[in-house]
């Protein structure tokens, strides 16, 4: 195992002393607990955005936290989730009276602690909390049946339910309009990932599974979930086809639709290579008339030190297209007014 | 169950969870992250420290803080819904100086249902308890509800999984033990030998 | 060799065609040669700034072109220079009549050729050139003796120079202005990196080089060039402490100097690790009275799948932190005025 | 030397580059990254082919044409020495007709000192290069100055390199043969042979 690190026991911990570290303008902690994490920069009267999850996805999920997106994180360790007190300790620090809104991927532990943190704020301290889960990675299971629980993974497209979320709350909506934006992305983003290489969990020590020197897993999970298939390692747009399509034909899209689209880099695959995917998308995008609105490249959720991208659409109207564009300022992500 | 006995119910698990780690960690192991064993003992022994020095005297207020003290220890899925179930028996059982052993494992059983919103016969920690739960109610002895809880667990193998990381292997998990049942029948391994020591 | 690509020579002109397809409104080539990469954003009569060099570096060095830094670049295949003439192609669509300024580091191959184009600018074109050349890696040879050339490989720490002459230039500064403020960021920046694992360059297919499961090699360049030290793995801090040392002491510091501080992931280290640095840079900078002023943590100057980081450290004035704090807006670097 | 000639050098040295590109990849890749082979062939098959089609009647003319056509083809950094040094000669020789061989060579030398910046001694191509140009200008043969070109190539075993990545590997440079230096003896040995032809 080859990280630049102390002991494995204190990965999280210093990891965080260093953002506080490196950030001091924009973040703080709750209590002491340097796994609640808050912006330093209240707007009054604002719907509250809290996210949270496992350690290891930099800059997932805390990394959005700052203006015009996000307000807090609880943190856990490593791929597992932090504890409904601590989301709760975040809850209770960014409420400015108008209610927060929880935001995270669709993962039992988060469920469970969310769900449990919602209700002791609720009964406990009487802010209104409502939820959504993000869950998009159709290689994760089939489309859920009206009525029917998601079932499906939430990974890099939980970005866009940030973004929306983010700016509408930040343009002054109530909690159930930056609830609705939040669902309204969740119902037009979906994801697909192939992971080349594995990362290793420090307290573990060993990656978390094998994959041949000549081996892809074409829709793999960011914690090395098993995907849809695993074969021989093929060529960029061999790849890309094999994600796209997929996505394309899980909600219905037609010639003249708007899209943006996110190239995620895993952890250990370069800027360059994602820019080879995004080729190849573009070119797929552009034989189906489906105009690219706007284009993320880059690390938006990791997987540490795995190798591998994922592919994230967002199907827009004027509305999202209007959430997309305002702009956000956060140490770990910077946009501009689009 | 009064104040005392939940105290050393408590203490009672937390030194079991701790003797069956290894093999807690050997069951997750086989799909999951291997953290069960870790993480029920930490869980368990957060929770019997968090009441040992109480003197409160009411079951369920005792039953809620030992929840709390777990879900905070280890929020974990099955921390967080042992946490539930304690924290909902703690609901349930409130103002009570004793309770019916029977009403705080259903209330356990709903907390945990509640939270994770898994049926039974979906191959989780449920399927182990449920059939214990109903075995109290309907009179049997600490003793032959363990042995009903550990059959139960057995009875996992077969079923398919439709919760957690063991959800991923499909059809393949049909082979499968469950760890989350696992912890239900040493929940009442633990009960029926606190209560044989009395 | 497990790279998302279709065949090693296509690798850049692929990539190349993914960037401009994904920012269309930014970036352009110009006449038809993808190598030849200039900003869409001219401002009338500033002075314009070009750099250029080997790809494999992402976001450098094409990732600084845009509002506020540098307005062209011209791209080589991995590891290796432009051509001359590529780089006077730049220089004639981005020169405003005020001149233009060429930032790049210290290479041979970049040297030659970046010499060659002023010579080509000067004579055909009729555009004044000046060059400045950053060389801060501390690892790669002593400090230059008065009067000699500088031997100091450029790394990261060029982001520093571009971002003050970026700013001066912004500002509307003349030419010779402009060129000292980027001296002047070289005079105040050093850099020192470390290696875990290597790259391996398409073409070739194979490892650049070869280092153990154990083992780091501490002043490594960011083509793999040998460093001070290879040796067994050490811890976070240590590995801090060892390539902080040499930068601290090679120009004078005293309590009371303020720093901005750079961390910079090779490629397949996770912005976790580097955070974990970050920590330890700042426990020591506090220990010595030395404050940091801003921090940049993440991807500046890669080595494309390389494990590893490097610290760059810039000693800042008040007028270095006047053109630092300027705002930037690229499609890979933003940042708001500070 | 005039054009005809010129031309003809041109694409004898992308023949014999091509010849020898593996043995030029053997040398750079003891401390390069092996590109000098490809490099070379490519770089004088380019400047050859830019001139080859030309009426231009101006050696210098030529020569710069050619040393451009280098420069675009092959921008590494014996590349753009080896162009520096023909658009040189083109400077040098513009307005010229006929030149003689020791002022091309001259020019030559002289651009890649400029471009450089090094100074013989110190393990370059300059190294093979000088000897061979005084050679010429005391009147040697084409044959005696390639030998002389060639011995010199050799000569730089022992030599402390202080440019490009040889460099750093500091007094370890010494031990090994400089292949900027051996494309000097290249361009002699292919000197020798196409006036030897003649
Ligand atoms: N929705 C649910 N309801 C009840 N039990 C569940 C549910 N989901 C998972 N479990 C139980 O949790 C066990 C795994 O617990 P744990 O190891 O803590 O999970 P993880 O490490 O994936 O967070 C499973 O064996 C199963 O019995
Ligand atoms: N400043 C210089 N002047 C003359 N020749 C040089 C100089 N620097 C390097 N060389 C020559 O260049 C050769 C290496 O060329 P090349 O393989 O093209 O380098 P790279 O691949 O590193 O760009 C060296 O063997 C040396 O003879
Ligand atoms: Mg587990
Ligand atoms: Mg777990
Ligand atoms: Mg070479
Ligand atoms: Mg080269």
């Amino acid at each position: 195992m080859k990280k630049i690190i102390n002991t494995p026991e204190r990965f999280i911990p210093e990891m965080l002393e260093g953002i506080y570290a490196a950030h001091p303008d924009d973040l703080m902690c709750v209590n002491g607990d340097l796994h609640c994490l808050v912006t330093k920069h209240k707007q009054a009267g604002k719907v509250g955005i809290a996210t949270g999850g496992g350690s290891g996805h930099l800059p997932l999920f805390l990394g959005y936290v700052g203006k015009g997106m996000l307000d807090g994180c609880s943190i856990g360790d490593v791929f597992q989730s932090p504890s409904a007190e601590q989301m709760l300790a975040v809850t209770k620090e960014i409420d400015q009276g108008a209610g927060v809104l929880y935001i995270y991927g669709n993962y039992n532990g988060d469920i469970f602690n969310f769900d449990m943190a919602a209700e002791m704020a609720d009964m406990e301290e009487d802010i209104r909390v409502e939820s959504v889960v993000a869950g998009e990675d159709v290689a994760s299971a089939a489309p859920s049946a009206e009525g029917e629980p998601n079932k499906r993974r939430g990974v890099a497209g939980i970005f866009f339910v940030y973004k929306c979320a983010g700016a509408a709350a930040a343009e002054g909506r109530d909690l159930d309009q930056v609830k609705a934006a939040a669902e309204k992305a969740c119902a037009n983003v979906r994801t697909m990932g192939v992971a080349l290489s594995s990362c290793t969990v420090p307290r573990v020590g060993h990656p978390s599974f094998e994959i041949g020197e000549d081996e892809m897993e074409i829709g793999m999970g960011i914690h090395g979930e098993p995907g849809i298939r695993r074969g021989k390692l093929k060529t960029a747009d061999e790849m890309t086809d094999e994600m796209l399509e997929p996505i394309l034909s899980d909600i219905p899209y037609k010639a003249g639709d708007e899209v943006a689209v996110l190239i995620n880099g895993l952890g250990a695959t370069p800027l360059e290579e994602q820019y080879v995917m995004f080729r190849r998308v573009k070119q797929i995008l552009d034989g189906k008339g489906i105009s690219i609105w706007h284009t993320y490249v880059g690390e938006f959720a990791t997987s540490m030190e795995m190798a591998g991208a994922s592919i994230s659409l967002l199907r827009l109207d004027d509305e999202l297209k209007g959430w997309l564009a305002a702009p956000v300022d956060t140490p770990f992500f910077k946009q501009f007014q689009l | 169950m009064n104040a005392a006995e939940l105290k050393g119910l408590l203490a009672a698990w937390a030194a079991l969870m701790n003797e069956k780690k290894e093999w807690l960690i050997e069951l997750d192991s086989v799909v999951g992250d291997s953290d069960l064993g870790l993480t029920m003992s930490d869980g368990f022994a957060a929770a019997a420290e968090a009441v040992s020095a109480s003197d409160v005297t009411d079951v369920g207020k005792l039953a809620y803080q030992a929840g709390k003290a777990m879900a905070t220890a280890v929020p974990s899925t099955m921390g967080t819904l042992m946490a539930s179930g304690l924290m909902n028996a703690g609901k349930q059982l409130k103002g009570q100086e004793e309770a019916a052993d029977a009403d705080f494992f259903e209330a356990w059983y709903d907390g945990v249902q509640n939270r994770g919103k898994a049926q039974p016969g979906e191959k989780t920690f449920l399927d182990g308890m449920l059939p214990a739960v109903q075995a109290l109610k309907a009179g049997k002895t600490p003793e032959e509800t363990a042995e009903i809880a550990w059959s139960a667990f057995e009875g996992t193998k077969g079923m398919l999984a439709k919760h957690g990381r063991m959800a991923i292997r499909g059809e393949a998990s049909r082979e499968l033990l469950d760890p989350g049942a696992a912890v239900a029948a040493l929940l009442m391994k633990g009960y029926a030998e606190y209560r044989g020591k009395q």
